[in-house]
C-alpha cells in the first residue's frame, strides 16, 4: 500500500488530507478507511501465499506417489494452508476489509466506535500472523496437524505448533475486539433516521458476524491455550491415560469453528444482498427476511458444533440432536436463496463484473450449501465424512461462496475509494475462468470423495488417478482467471477510468459520498430518509 | 454528558457486601451438610445470587437500559447452551 | 445366506439416492429460474426494471414451510439410515481393530493376528476398534462404514460383505505422515475358505528351551508352576520386579536379559533375597546359543511359542508404516540395505557416524530415541512389549533386506 | 477534521460489557470441561476438593468480595467529585489484589509441596479423575490470577489518571469500566470458590 498506489487526480480525500504522510500515516492512522486497506492488503497478501500452496498441493495430488514433495511436506503445507487461509484470510477478510471500509460509511458514521481499538485489532493482527509465519520455520518445522489441530496428534507431534496455536490465539483475540467495535458502532452511531429497518443487509450481516466474533472466538482462545498447556505443563486434559477425554477437545473446538464458518460467509451473503438489487434496479426482495435470516443463522449456527463429530464416537443422543440442528440452518439459508432469485424477477439486469461474481456465487454457495445437507445427514456423513467430498463441500461455501463474494466486493465497492475503475472485458474473461477451473477442481473432489478418497491423503490408489488429475488441471485454470483478475483490477484502480461518486447507482449511503470519500465521511451529518434499496428516490437515471 | 447517572450510595453498596459475605458464610456452612449431589445445586445456586448481586447493584446493572440487561441475558443463555448441548454427548455416551 | 439381513449399503444407499435427488431437483430449479430472470430481464431486453416489488408475503411463507418440510424428511432417513449402521446383528462375528501409527492390525477370538482383514462372506463383523497412540479413522467406502479409533475409548463399527472379493480399508482420521499410507485391505472369503484361515496356524513344537532346562537340571531347584523350590520359582519371571543382595548391599532391580545371563553365569553375584547363594555357574556348561534359548524361554514365561518371523512382525507391528522394503524413504529410513550400512546419526546433539551393526540396530528399535539418523524426525515410537527375541527376528529381517 | 471528540458515553461501556461477555466466555470453556468431568468422575472430584485449603479460599473469597466494594464506592466517590476518597478505595482494591495474590501464592506452594501440580507423579499414579481436577483447578485459577494481576494494573493506571484529573465527576467512563472488569473478576471466583473448595 503506502502512498505509492494513491491516485493522483484526486483532491482532497482520505488519501491525503492527514497531517501525517508517509507508511506511518497509514499503519498508525485511525480512520476506519486506512485501516480497512491495511486489512485489505494484508489479508490478500495471505490469501496469495495460501493459494499458491493451494495449488501444490494440487500438483503433488496431481498423480499417486511422490509428485513433488514428501509426506511430512505435503501435511505441513495444508496444515499451512488451512490455517493461514481460515484465520488470516477469510475470517478477518471480510469485517477487517470491507467491514471497515463500508459498514461505517453505510450507516452514516465518520468512523467506527472506538477507532485507536480497532487499530490495535489490525496490530494484533498482524502480530499474529508474524508469530504463525514465525512458527513456519523455528523450532520443529511447519506445524502438522491440520487446521484442526486436534488432540492427542496435536499434543505429540514433535513439529512447532505451540508457537503456531499462540499466533492463531493472538489473531482471535483481534478477531474479539473487531466484533466488540462493530456491535457498539452499529448500536450507537447509526446517523439520524437510520433506523434499523434501514440498515443495509451488508450492516445486518456484519453485526450478525460481529456477534458471532464475540460470543464464539473466545471458546477458540481458550481451547487453544488448553493446547499450549498440555504441550508444556502435561496437564493432560486430553489425554486418555491420564483420565482425560480427546472428544472434549473436539467439542470445543468447533463449539467455535462451527460458527466460524458462518463468520465467513454472513458477511459473503451481505455482500450479495446489496449488489444484486443494485444490478436489478429493483428493491431486495424480502429485506426483513433476508436481515432476519442473518441473525438466525448466526444464532442457530451456534448450536450444531456437532456434526463433525458424527463418526467420534459421540453419543447417539447427540448426534441425533446435532443432525436435526443442521438441517434447522439450512432454512435461513434457503429463504435468502430464494429471495435473492425472486429480487432478479422483472428487474432490469445489467451483467458487469461484480453481478457476475454474485450470480455465480448464488450457484456455487447452493452447491456447496447443499452437499452440506449430505453432510448434516447422519447415515450419509459416515460414508463421506473427512473424505474428499468434505473438502469439495468447504471449498464450495468457502471459496465459491466467500471468496467469490469477495471478489464481487472488490469490484464493487474498490472504485469508491480509489475513485478509479477496472476494465470490464478483462474482468468478464477472468470471471469465467475462474467459474469454470473452480467447478472442475472441486467438483472432481466431491466425486473422490463418494468414491472412497480420504482426505488429507499425501498419496493415493490407482483408481483414484483420472480425477486427481483433472482436479488439478482446474485449479491451473483457476489460477490463469484469479491472477487475470487481479492484474486488471489493480491496473484498473490506479491507472483506469475515474468514476464518479456512484457509477453503479446504487441507493445506500456510500454512493452519496464523493469517490474516494473525504476522511470524515459525510461534510455534514446525513439525515436518512429512504430505504437503502430504494432506488427510485435516490435519483439515479 | 447527556445520559443520566445514577448514583449508589455507599450505604447500599456497604449492605450489599454484608449480604456477599453473608451468603459465603452461608456456602461454607451449607458444604458442611450431608446432602450429597445437593452441594452441587446448592452451591451454584448461591453462586448466582452472589454474581447476581454483584451484577446489579457493583456492576449498576439495575440503572441501565434494556439493551444491556438482554445483551446479558442472551450472553448468558448462549454460554447455558454451550455447556448444555456438550451434555448431550457427555451423559449418554 | 441371510436373506433377511439389512447390509450397511442397504442402510446408507437410499439416503444419498433421496437427499441427491432432493437437491439435483433444487439445484436445477434455482439455476434455470436465475438464467431464465437474467435472460428475460437483462437490461438489453429490459431497459427499465418492470416492478419495484419488496416481497411478498405468501410467497415466502412458502419457501420457508416447504423447505422446512424437506429438510426433516432428510433428516429423518438420515437418521434412520445411521440407527442401522449401530445395530449389530446379533451374529455378528467379534474382531479387534487395533490401529496405531501407520498400521492395522486385527486380532480374532482365537488370538490369532493378521494384518489384513479377513471376513467371511454374508457374515456380520463387529470390529471392536482399538488405538494405542492417536486418533485414527476406520474406514470402508465399499460398505459405507466410518468409524473414529479413539485411544481409550470403546469405539465399534459392523458390516457384511456379500460378495467376496478385497476390498479398500483406509485410516480416514488424519494421524501424522504415514496416515495415507495407512491402507491395508478386507478380504472376504467364502464361509469354509475363511474357516480353515482362520484355523490354519503354525503348528508348534516343544520350546527348545524347555528341553534345555531339563537338560541341565534347572527344574531341580525352579519349578514353573508357581511352587516354591530352593530356588524362585521360574514361572512369570520375566520382568519380575526381585530384591537381590548385590555384594552385600540389598537392591531392587527388573528380569531382564542381562539378568538372567548374570545370573546364569555368575549366579551369586546378584542373589536373591531370601535364597542361599547355592546355584552353581553354568558358563562352562551352555553354549550361547543355548544361553539364547533358555532366556528366550523364560521370557515367554513357559508359553510355547513358534519361531519367528521377523518379516511378519516387521508388518505387524507397524514398523512398514514407516520403513519401506523397497529403497524409498518413508517417514523413516528404508530398510533395503541398511544391514552394515553407514548411517549419520545425532545422539544428544551430536553427529556421528556408525554403522548399523546388530547392536545398532536393536538399539534403534529398543530406544529410537537415542540416535536419530540425520534427516528424520525423532518419531519412532518406542515398543516396550517387544521382546527380546522378537527385536532379534527384526534385525535378522533388516539383515535379510538387501 | 470537524469531528468534535464528543464522548459516547453509552457507547464505551456498552464496549466493555460486550468485552466482559467475551472474557466470561473465555472462563466458559474450562467451565464446560469442569462440569462435563465433575460429571463422569463425581467421586474423583470430591476426594479431590476435599484435600484443598478451604480456609485459604475462604479467605480469599471474603477479601476479593471487599475489593469489589471498594471498587463499586470509588464510582460512586468519583460521581461525588471525591477524588481523595476515590484514590483510597482504589487503593484498598489493590492493596486486596495483592493480598489475594499473595495468599495465591501461599496456597500453591503448599500444594506443590503435597507434590499436587500438573503432571506431578503424585497425579500421575492417583486416580484419573483427581488429575483431572487438579489440572482444572491450576488452570482455572491460573487464568483467574491473571486477570487479577491485570485488573490491578489497570486500576492502578486509572488512580493515577484520577490523581491527575484527567478521570473526574464530569467524565469517569475509564473508572467505571475499570470497575466493571473488576467485579467481573469478582463474579468469575465467587464461582470457582464453590466448584473448587466446596463440591460435594
Ligand atoms: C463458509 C463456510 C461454510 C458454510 C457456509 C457451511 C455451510 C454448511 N455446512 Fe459446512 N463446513 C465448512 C464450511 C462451511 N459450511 C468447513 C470449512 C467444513 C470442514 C471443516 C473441516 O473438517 O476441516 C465443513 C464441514 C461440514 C460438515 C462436517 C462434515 C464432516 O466432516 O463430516 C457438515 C455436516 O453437517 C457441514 C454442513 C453444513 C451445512 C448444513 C451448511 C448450511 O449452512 C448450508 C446452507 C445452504 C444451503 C442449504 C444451500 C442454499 C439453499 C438452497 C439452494 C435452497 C434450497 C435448500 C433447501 C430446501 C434446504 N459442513
Ligand atoms: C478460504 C479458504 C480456502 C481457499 C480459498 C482455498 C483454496 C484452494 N485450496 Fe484449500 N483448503 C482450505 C481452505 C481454502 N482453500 C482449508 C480450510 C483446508 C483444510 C485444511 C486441512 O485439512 O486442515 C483446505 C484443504 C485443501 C486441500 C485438501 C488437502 C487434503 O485434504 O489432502 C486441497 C487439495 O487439493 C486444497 C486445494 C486448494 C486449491 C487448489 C485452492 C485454490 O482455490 C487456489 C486457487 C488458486 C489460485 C486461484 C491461484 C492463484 C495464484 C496466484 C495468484 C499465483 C501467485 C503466486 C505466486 C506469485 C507465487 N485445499
Ligand atoms: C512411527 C514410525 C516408526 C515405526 C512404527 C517404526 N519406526 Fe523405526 N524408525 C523410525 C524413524 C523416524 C527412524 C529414524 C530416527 C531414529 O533413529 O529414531 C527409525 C529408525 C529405525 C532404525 C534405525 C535405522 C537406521 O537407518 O539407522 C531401526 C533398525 C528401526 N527403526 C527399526 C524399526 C522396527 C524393527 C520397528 C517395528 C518394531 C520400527 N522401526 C517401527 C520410525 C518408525
Ligand atoms: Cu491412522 Cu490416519
Ligand atoms: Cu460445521
Amino acid at each position: 500500500m503506502g502512498s505509492a498506489d494513491q491516485p493522483e487526480t484526486v483532491a482532497s480525500s482520505f488519501w491525503n488530507d492527514t497531517g501525517r504522510s508517509g507508511i506511518t500515516s497509514w499503519i498508525f492512522s485511525t480512520d476506519h478507511k486506512r485501516i480497512g486497506l491495511l486489512y485489505f492488503y494484508t489479508v490478500l497478501s495471505f490469501f496469495l501465499i495460501a493459494v499458491s500452496l493451494g495449488v501444490l498441493l494440487r500438483i503433488e495430488l496431481m498423480a499417486p506417489g511422490r509428485t513433488i514433495m514428501g509426506p511430512q511436506t505435503y501435511n505441513a503445507m495444508f496444515t499451512v494452508h488451512g490455517v493461514v487461509m481460515i484465520f488470516l484470510f477469510i475470517i478477518p477478510g471480510f469485517p477487517g476489509a470491507f467491514g471497515n471500509l463500508i459498514m461505517p460509511i453505510q450507516i452514516g458514521a465518520q468512523d467506527v466506535s472506538f477507532p485507536r481499538l480497532n487499530l490495535f485489532s489490525w496490530w494484533l493482527y498482524i502480530f499474529g500472523a508474524a508469530i504463525i509465519i514465525t512458527s513456519l520455520f523455528t523450532g520443529g518445522g511447519p506445524p502438522d496437524t491440520g487446521w484442526t489441530f486436534y488432540v492427542p496428534f496435536s499434543e505429540r507431534t514433535t513439529t512447532n505448533v505451540s508457537l503456531a496455536v499462540f499466533g492463531v490465539f493472538v489473531v482471535g483475540f483481534s478477531s474479539i475486539l473487531t466484533g466488540v467495535n462493530f456491535v457498539t458502532t452499529i448500536h450507537r452511531l447509526r446517523a439520524q433516521g437510520m433506523t434499523w429497518g434501514r440498515l443495509p443487509l451488508f450492516v445486518w450481516s456484519i453485526y450478525a458476524t460481529a456477534w458471532v466474533q464475540i460470543l464464539a472466538t473466545p471458546i477458540l482462545g481458550i481451547t487453544l491455550a488448553l493446547i499450549i498447556a498440555e504441550r508444556l505443563l502435561g496437564t493432560g486434559l486430553f489425554d486418555p491415560a491420564r483420565g482425560g477425554d480427546p472428544l472434549m477437545y473436539q467439542h470445543l473446538f468447533w463449539i467455535y469453528s462451527h460458527p466460524a464458518v458462518y463468520i465467513m460467509i454472513l458477511p459473503a451473503m451481505g455482500v450479495i444482498s446489496d449488489v444484486i438489487p443494485v444490478f436489478s434496479r429493483k428493491p431486495i426482495f424480502g429485506y426483513k427476511m433476508i436481515a432476519f435470516s442473518s441473525l438466525a443463522i448466526a444464532a442457530a449456527g451456534s448450536l450444531v458444533w456437532g456434526h463433525h463429530m458424527f463418526t467420534s464416537g459421540m453419543s447417539d443422543t447427540a448426534i441425533l440432536v446435532f443432525s436435526f440442528l443442521t438441517f434447522v440452518v439450512a432454512i435461513p439459508s434457503a429463504i435468502k436463496v430464494f429471495n435473492w432469485v425472486s429480487t432478479l424477477y422483472r428487474g432490469s439486469i445489467s451483467l458487469e463484473a461484480p453481478m457476475l461474481f454474485a450470480l455465480s456465487f448464488l450457484l456455487l454457495f447452493s452447491i456447496g450449501g447443499l452437499t452440506g445437507l449430505i453432510l448434516g445427514a447422519a447415515a450419509t456423513d459416515i460414508h463421506v465424512h473427512d473424505t474428499q467430498f468434505v473438502v469439495g463441500h468447504f471449498h464450495y461455501v468457502i471459496f465459491g461462496g466467500a471468496g467469490f463474494a469477495f471478489f464481487s466486493a472488490m469490484h464493487y465497492w474498490l472504485p469508491k475509494f480509489y475513485g478509479r475503475r477496472y476494465a470490464e472485458k478483462p474482468a468478464v474473461v477472468a470471471w469465467a475462468l475462474m467459474f469454470i477451473g473452480f467447478n472442475i477442481t472441486y467438483f472432481s473432489m466431491m466425486v473422490l470423495g463418494m468414491k472412497g478418497m480420504p482426505r488429507r491423503y499425501y498419496d493415493y490408489l490407482p483408481e483414484f488417478t483420472a480425477l486427481n488429475l483433472t482436479s488439478t488441471i482446474g485449479s491451473w485454470i483457476l489460477v490463469s482467471g484469479l491472477i487475470l483478475m487481479l492484474v486488471n483490477l489493480f491496473r484498473g484502480l490506479l491507472k483506469g477510468e475515474p468514476v464518479g461518486d456512484n457509477p453503479w447507482g446504487g441507493a445506500t449511503l456510500e454512493w452519496s459520498i464523493p469517490s474516494p470519500p473525504p476522511t470524515e465521511n459525510f461534510v455534514e451529518e446525513p439525515v436518512v430518509t429512504h430505504g437503502p434499496y430504494d432506488f427510485s428516490g435516490s435519483g439515479i437515471p | 454528558m447527556s445520559e443520566q447517572h445514577h448514583i449508589i450510595s455507599y450505604g447500599k453498596l456497604i449492605s450489599v457486601w454484608l449480604g456477599l459475605l453473608f451468603l459465603t458464610a452461608l456456602t461454607v456452612w451449607v458444604s458442611r451438610l450431608d446432602i450429597g449431589v445437593g452441594h452441587v445445586w446448592g452451591s451454584l445456586a448461591i453462586a448466582s445470587v452472589k454474581a447476581g448481586l454483584v451484577i446489579t447493584f457493583f456492576m449498576h446493572m439495575r440503572y441501565e437500559g434494556r439493551l444491556l440487561r438482554w445483551l446479558l441475558f442472551f450472553a448468558l443463555a448462549v454460554l447455558a447452551i454451550f455447556i448444555g448441548f456438550t451434555f448431550f454427548d457427555v451423559l449418554y455416551r | 445366506m441371510y436373506p433377511n439381513l439389512l447390509t450397511t449399503n442397504q442402510a446408507v444407499d437410499p439416503v444419498f439416492m433421496f437427499i441427491f435427488g432432493a437437491c439435483l431437483v433444487l439445484l436445477l430449479g434455482i439455476t434455470a429460474t436465475m438464467l431464465v430472470f437474467v435472460f428475460r430481464y437483462h437490461r438489453s431486453r429490459a431497459p427499465e426494471p418492470t416492478s419495484q416489488s419488496s416481497g411478498n408475503i405468501w410467497l415466502e411463507i412458502t419457501w420457508i414451510v416447504l423447505p422446512s418440510i424437506l429438510v426433516l424428511a432428510m433428516f429423518y432417513y438420515g437418521w434412520a439410515g445411521y440407527l442401522s449402521l449401530r445395530n449389530v446383528p446379533k451374529n455378528a462375528l467379534p474382531v479387534t481393530a487395533t490401529a496405531r501409527m501407520w498400521s492395522w492390525s486385527f486380532t480374532y477370538a482365537n488370538g490369532k493376528t493378521s494384518s489384513k482383514l479377513y471376513v467371511p462372506v454374508g457374515k456380520p463383523i463387529l470390529v471392536n476398534l482399538v488405538s494405542l497412540d492417536v486418533l485414527h479413522g476406520f474406514y470402508l467406502p465399499a460398505f459405507r462404514v466410518k468409524r473414529d479409533v479413539v485411544p481409550g475409548m470403546k469405539n465399534h463399527a459392523w458390516f457384511v460383505a456379500t460378495k467376496p472379493g478385497s476390498y479398500d480399508l483406509f485410516c480416514s482420521q488424519y494421524c501424522g505422515v504415514g496416515h495415507s499410507a495407512m491402507i491395508t485391505s478386507v478380504e472376504a472369503l467364502p464361509e469354509p475358505q475363511f474357516a480353515a484361515w482362520l484355523a490354519q496356524s503354525a503348528s508348534m513344537a516343544e520350546h527348545p528351551g524347555k528341553e534345555l532346562l531339563e537338560k541341565h537340571g534347572c527344574l531341580g531347584c525352579h519349578s514353573l508352576d508357581g511352587s516354591p523350590k530352593i530356588g524362585p520359582t521360574l514361572k512369570g519371571i520375566w520382568g519380575r520386579k526381585v530384591t537381590v543382595m548385590t555384594g552385600g548391599v540389598e537392591r531392587s532391580t527388573i528380569v531382564d536379559e542381562p539378568y538372567l545371563r548374570k545370573s546364569l553365569l555368575e549366579p551369586n553375584a546378584d542373589v536373591v533375597k531370601g535364597f542361599p547363594p547355592i546355584m552353581p555357574p553354568f558358563g562352562k556348561v551352555l553354549k550361547e546359543d543355548e544361553i539364547n534359548q533358555i532366556i528366550s524361554f523364560l521370557r515367554s514365561n513357559g508359553v510355547e511359542q513358534s519361531p519367528l518371523d521377523g518379516k511378519k512382525l516387521a508388518r505387524e507391528k507397524g514398523c512398514l508404516g514407516c520403513h519401506s522394503l523397497d529403497g524409498s524413504v518413508g517417514a523413516g529410513p528404508t530398510f533395503k540395505g541398511l544391514y552394515n550400512k553407514q548411517v549419520t546419526v545425532m545422539q544428544n546433539g551430536t553427529r556421528l557416524t556408525v554403522t548399523a551393526d546388530d547392536a545398532y540396530l536393536s538399539e534403534s528399535i529398543r530406544q529410537p530415541k537415542a540416535k536419530i539418523v540425520e534427516g528424520f524426525q525423532p518419531i519412532m515410537p518406542p515398543y516396550p512389549d517387544l521382546k527380546d527375541d522378537e527385536i532379534t527376528a527384526l534385525v535378522e529381517f533388516i539383515e535379510a533386506v538387501k | 477534521m470537524s469531528q468534535p471528540q464528543h464522548k459516547d458515553y453509552a457507547g464505551a461501556k456498552l464496549g466493555m460489557w460486550l468485552f466482559l461477555f467475551t472474557e466470561l466466555f473465555l472462563f466458559g470453556g474450562l467451565f464446560l470441561l469442569y462440569a462435563t468431568y465433575l460429571a463422569r468422575y463425581p467421586q474423583d472430584f470430591a476426594r479431590a476438593g476435599k484435600g484443598m485449603h478451604i480456609v485459604f479460599g475462604t479467605i480469599n473469597t471474603v477479601i476479593l468480595i471487599t475489593s469489589s466494594l471498594t471498587a463499586a464506592m470509588a464510582v460512586t466517590a468519583i460521581q461525588r467529585n471525591d477524588r481523595r476518597r476515590v484514590l483510597y478505595l482504589l487503593g484498598g482494591t489493590i492493596l486486596c489484589a495483592a493480598i489475594f495474590l499473595f495468599n495465591k501464592y501461599l496456597e500453591w506452594s503448599s500444594e506443590i509441596g503435597r507434590g499436587i501440580y500438573p503432571n506431578s507423579p503424585r497425579l500421575a499414579a492417583g486416580p484419573p479423575g483427581e488429575s483431572v481436577f487438579f489440572s482444572l483447578y491450576y488452570l482455572t485459577v491460573g487464568l483467574h490470577g491473571l486477570h487479577v494481576l491485570v485488573g490491578a494494573t489497570l486500576l492502578s493506571v486509572v488512580a493515577w489518571r484520577v490523581k491527575k484529573g484527567i478521570i473526574h465527576a464530569g467524565d469517569y467512563v475509564l473508572l467505571e469500566n475499570g470497575s466493571l472488569y473488576w467485579h467481573l473478576v469478582d463474579i468469575i471466583w465467587i464461582f470457582i470458590f464453590p466448584l473448587y473448595y466446596l463440591l460435594l
